[in-house]
């Protein structure tokens, strides 16, 4: 068991002819997802590491029932090709494009709203259920199953995080990552109620960071929903105001989505926060 | 990105927005000649990208040119919060007899355009907003429709704003929200948005203006990419953009390089979470990318280096798909291109990471130590930064 | 018992101190309409017939808990007029406005297939449950309580039919005009489904008209869903091809949305097809 | 408003969609010199608002200049499904290697934006649709969001353009939704939209265009309602028009003045039922609007009397709101403006219609019949053609 992916997922490639699709989807072949096809615009037809390469997604679907698709294209056609995935009413579509305009991603969000599709992303580094499925550019070899889910903000951190796990022999379920943008698909607290549910999974570590408001939300959605222990780990204790510190948005904007205020509110209700990466094993095993 | 206030109103005029017919002075004679050519009293306004102008001084009025000169010439050069003054925005005086805050921004929370009105403009917003929030008309927008008619007189009305300007304040909206989409600006605010007598009519009129431009989105307008004022910018964070690294500078002695924006702040929280009883913390915030590859590796050095507060740096990289052996390569690689004697803390974790760190410890570089864990490298560059004070 | 309206409803007048919003703002608080305000942009505060003015719908329904609103604005506000509405969550929008852009009008739909409010019309005369309450410029007199439901794409050719009905004793529950534009708010099909699960209505007389095929999908709904009798009259059986007949929905386009066709499709189902509008008493009657 | 050929790839070419450089025509010198400029072989296209231009023999192919004026003579003056020819478009030959076909319209049924492919262009549309309705490649466009790339990417690979010309394809197709749009159109069609060989080049290029403007967004594009071709519209029309009527000409001898479309559609109808046998049938359809007050019953019957074909008058009016004595008033007075020795029959009901078919009777007017019921109306108008016959 697991949540969003495991070994059923059919996966279309969306910018496989790529540099970077091409070898993420390798990579996802490898770990031995079920990779379906790909798709780029003109290159219908074609062939790429022994997948059937579509003009579209609806024909990728209508050919192959893929349930999932994941996007490695261009900042400046990402959105288009995130709505091209809805309209084609894919369940969950994984969007790994950085520096998508702020703009797009709003249009973006009210389109999701009334559809049938779930996004998570843009900017994040996919999701993995180990020894299943890896959709993204997650390593595939730091995480081994278990019982620990784990949701991120952060790519590096939470392979951080997950790696710390495996080497102490604490296995995941499934490890999340939502990214880094302002306004995204996906949030911490959809992925919490899905591991509040999952049967499997015991425990859940949560990778935040400064700017917004998710964690605090998160905060709240734990104190009245979740049954199941939190571990948390909060970035950018030490940024300045005003300054966007690489993901767009991990931003302290005034006094609002500061760490200090994030690991306090978690706190009080009475989730661990880890003071370093490393210390999570630590807490998971109190 | 920010934009000055006189570039912002230009812009706004674009859009329909009546803004003051003022000119930027890059000296006092300027100033003189502008305000001269104006006729009548005029305000000087520092042009910087730093808040709170009026209380430091950098805006003043002026009864006659000559005014405007001496004035000038005193906020000229004049340091505002750590920003030097180098232009001036000369504008025409204006009759106030009342002012408004107007500004569209992105509303992350509800993943909409947000639009904003207070009666209360002039004053500190972020003020109003504490004191008396309900002061302020919030209307979000859909942006899949725009803003409508009847959202601005939503506005309109919450406000109090007197019959005879909604027309006025509608055109104006409108414009300033057509000019926020067509910006990807993430910010377009008008305070004051004033009601001011001039030739017996009664008119709005955009006294000042702020707008701040989505990075992600300026691709799709060359026009704004060019008000860029790389004068306000440490060189540093230049640099680091034209090498396509994501740099922001600190105040601490140990640079930081990291793979990862989580990872990258991580990293510094844990430099600060030792040093700071020593007064020693990070110097820089600084994600290398996912493959750190060897140019980008000595990108980043030289732009560490070019901060001569550092006096240690720490490299922490997670091999991912990247095996650590490679990147270590790519960092002895760097370090051969970018010499420095500054001690060099180097955690890798990942595939290879035991191979990775062996290539590091064997490339017999004096001043560079291995580290197993982030706990560790923080450490160690806290304890090479108090050694070398 | 009725659709859609009675004597609880609470009305709002958008643009009642317009002519036509003033006059009849006059006619449906003389019949017995509950019309709680108007609205109109800048006049915030006035009074009209006796009734509070608000700045925006939302201001009214705020004050007043206005749960219905009837749009009579110039056509180039009209669509933001009904959008008003639908951000105020008004539930049921009522627009005698016409002559709105189609391209409007099909924004309008977009929205509102994602909302919390029904739009009857636009370009429709609006509605009367006889007795408790009319919306709208339908005359009042002509209608009379019973059990007869009416719904029709024509305004004086609804009068005309419900005019017959009452001169022959025949009363009705509501009268419903969903307005003569090729793309509106609300079709045939959703007010023969409100007709069949209303209990006090025994019978259904629908009028319909050349152009599209709203009267070919009530058929089928007829056919497959309704137990109560229908009979219809299907105005325009000498339409020339590609000339709009004042209702800018009326229109033959090659062979699509001819009478004949309709009154074919309606026959294949069991409805009684009128030959002229004063025989459909007697086809009720039957 | 339909456009003609002309303009509407005049305004496809606003759009940047590549359109033939050719010109109009209004006599055959004109078609002469037109031809002389372009150069080597051209096209004489009649512009007429009526389908079947080719089989009428309205387009034809001119090696010379010579070719060209001679065409054009014949073409010119030209009745075309009842339209006469008064101008035609010289448009340069083409090398043609494909035709496709691509258009824009509203579908009604989806209520959204439709737009439409087909490899099978240059024919039919409606004859391709009925064979072969699975060679067109239909895709809906949610009208908030606008036609996005995907979806000419899907209409590109489905009609199995060659690779090619798909970056000339989005073009042209995001220009065609963009005239769409921008034009309040309910259709833009290209057919064929034609692979032409040019200076070496294979370029996409509309031959041939079709606009239809929706009359209720004529307000917001002014420089539309200018294209409009009165020649084209009978002249009742155009003065229904002014007079703010419904009316739409047909060619029976009973004048129809009702109000309220249905209504009128109906009163037809009837006519038609009772007079089919005889050969008599409506004159016309007209809808004086919802109030009947003199000024526009006056216009309409002086609408209706501009046709000679009217042996008789069938005025149909519901008392809605408006009171059947006034609208008998009304009536009596325009009569008294508008004075006719036709046989006119007169049928009002609702509020107060015996007071009102009493003023209709007791204006002693010779020539007006009351009739109580739209049966007995029609029957007595049918009557009354057969009298004057």
């Amino acid at each position: 068991m697991a949540i969003l992916i495991d070994k059923n997922t059919k996966l279309v490639v969306q910018g496989i002819t790529g540099k970077q699709g091409r070898f993420h989807a390798q990579q996802m072949i490898e770990y031995g997802t079920n990779v379906v096809g790909g798709v780029r615009a003109g290159k219908g037809g074609e062939w790429v590491l022994g997948k059937p390469v579509f003009d579209t997604v609806k024909a990728a679907r209508e050919a192959t029932g893929a349930n999932c698709s994941i996007i490695y294209v261009p900042a400046e056609g990402a959105a288009d090709a995130i709505l091209e995935a809805v309209d084609a009413e894919v369940e969950l579509i994984v969007c790994i494009t950085e520096r998508i305009p702020i703009q797009d991603m709003m249009k973006v969000r009210a389109i999701l709203d009334h559809s049938k599709s779930r996004l998570l992303g843009a900017n994040c580094p996919g999701l993995l259920t180990p020894g299943q499925s890896k959709v993204g550019i997650m390593p595939g070899y730091i995480a081994t199953p278990g019982p620990v889910g784990v949701v991120s903000k952060s790519g590096t951190l939470t392979y951080e995080a997950v790696y710390a796990l495996t080497q102490r022999g604490i296995g995941q379920t499934t490890c999340v990552g939502i990214g880094g943008d302002p306004i995204n698909g996906t949030s911490f607290l959809d992925v919490l109620q899905m591991f509040e549910e999952d049967p499997n999974t015991e425990k859940v570590v949560l990778i935040g960071e400064i700017g917004g408001t998710d964690e605090q939300k998160a905060a709240d959605f734990i104190d009245k929903h979740m049954t199941k222990p939190v571990v948390a780990f909060i970035a950018g204790q030490r940024a300045p105001e005003g300054k966007t510190m690489g993901h767009a948005g991990a931003l302290v904007e005034g006094n609002v989505g500061t760490a200090a205020e994030k690991i306090e509110k978690l706190k009080s209700v009475g989730v661990k926060v880890a003071a370093y990466p490393e210390q999570i094993p630590d807490l998971i095993m109190q | 990105m920010n934009l000055h206030e006189y570039q912002a109103k230009l812009r706004f005029a674009e859009f329909g927005i009546p803004v003051p017919r003022g000119k930027v002075a890059f000296n006092a004679n300027e100033a003189y000649e502008i305000a001269k050519e104006l006729g009548g009293v005029t305000v000087v306004k520092a042009q910087v990208h730093a808040g709170g102008r009026g209380k430091a001084g950098g805006v003043k009025v002026a009864k006659t040119p000559e005014d405007a000169r001496e004035h000038a010439s005193k906020i000229l050069g004049m340091n505002i919060k750590g920003h030097t003054v180098n232009k001036v925005l000369v504008d025409p005086g204006a009759n106030i007899k009342g002012e408004i805050y107007l500004a569209v921004t992105n509303d992350r929370a509800a993943r909409k355009p947000l639009i904003m009105a207070s009666a209360e403009g002039g004053m500190d917003i972020e003020e109003v907003n504490r004191v008396s929030p309900e002061k302020i008309v919030r209307v979000h927008v859909d942006p899949l429709i725009g803003l409508r008619g009847y959202q601005i007189t939503e506005l309109a009305s919450g406000i109090n704003l007197p019959h005879d300007l909604w027309k006025q304040f509608e055109k104006i909206a409108m414009g300033l929200y057509n000019c926020y989409v067509g910006s990807d600006a993430t910010l377009c605010e008008i305070n004051p948005l004033a009601v001011v007598e001039e030739y017996g009519q009664t008119i709005l009129k955009a006294l000042d203006g702020k707008m701040t431009i989505d990075g992600n989105g300026l691709g799709r307008h060359p026009e704004l990419e060019t008000l860029r004022d790389t004068s306000e910018e440490p060189q540093e964070e230049i640099t680091a953009r034209e090498s396509d690294l994501s740099y922001v500078k600190l105040d601490g002695q140990i640079g930081c390089m990291v793979n990862g924006a989580g990872l990258a702040m991580a990293t510094m929280d844990m430099t600060a979470h030792f040093g700071e009883q020593y007064g020693i913390g990070p110097a820089n915030f600084l994600d290398v990318g996912g493959g750190a590859d060897p140019d980008q590796v000595a990108a980043a050095l030289r732009i560490i280096l070019s901060d001569k507060n550092v006096k240690a740096i720490l490299i922490n990289i997670f091999g991912g798909i990247t095996r650590c052996d490679d990147v270590a390569r790519g960092i002895i690689t760097a370090m051969s291109e970018v010499p420095t004697q500054l001690p060099i803390i180097v955690r890798l974790i990942g595939t290879n990471q035991e191979e990775g760190l062996a290539i590091i410890n064997s490339a017999n570089l004096t001043n560079m130590t291995g580290a197993k864990t982030l706990y560790e490298a923080a450490q160690k560059a806290v304890e090479a930064v108090r050694g070398a004070k």
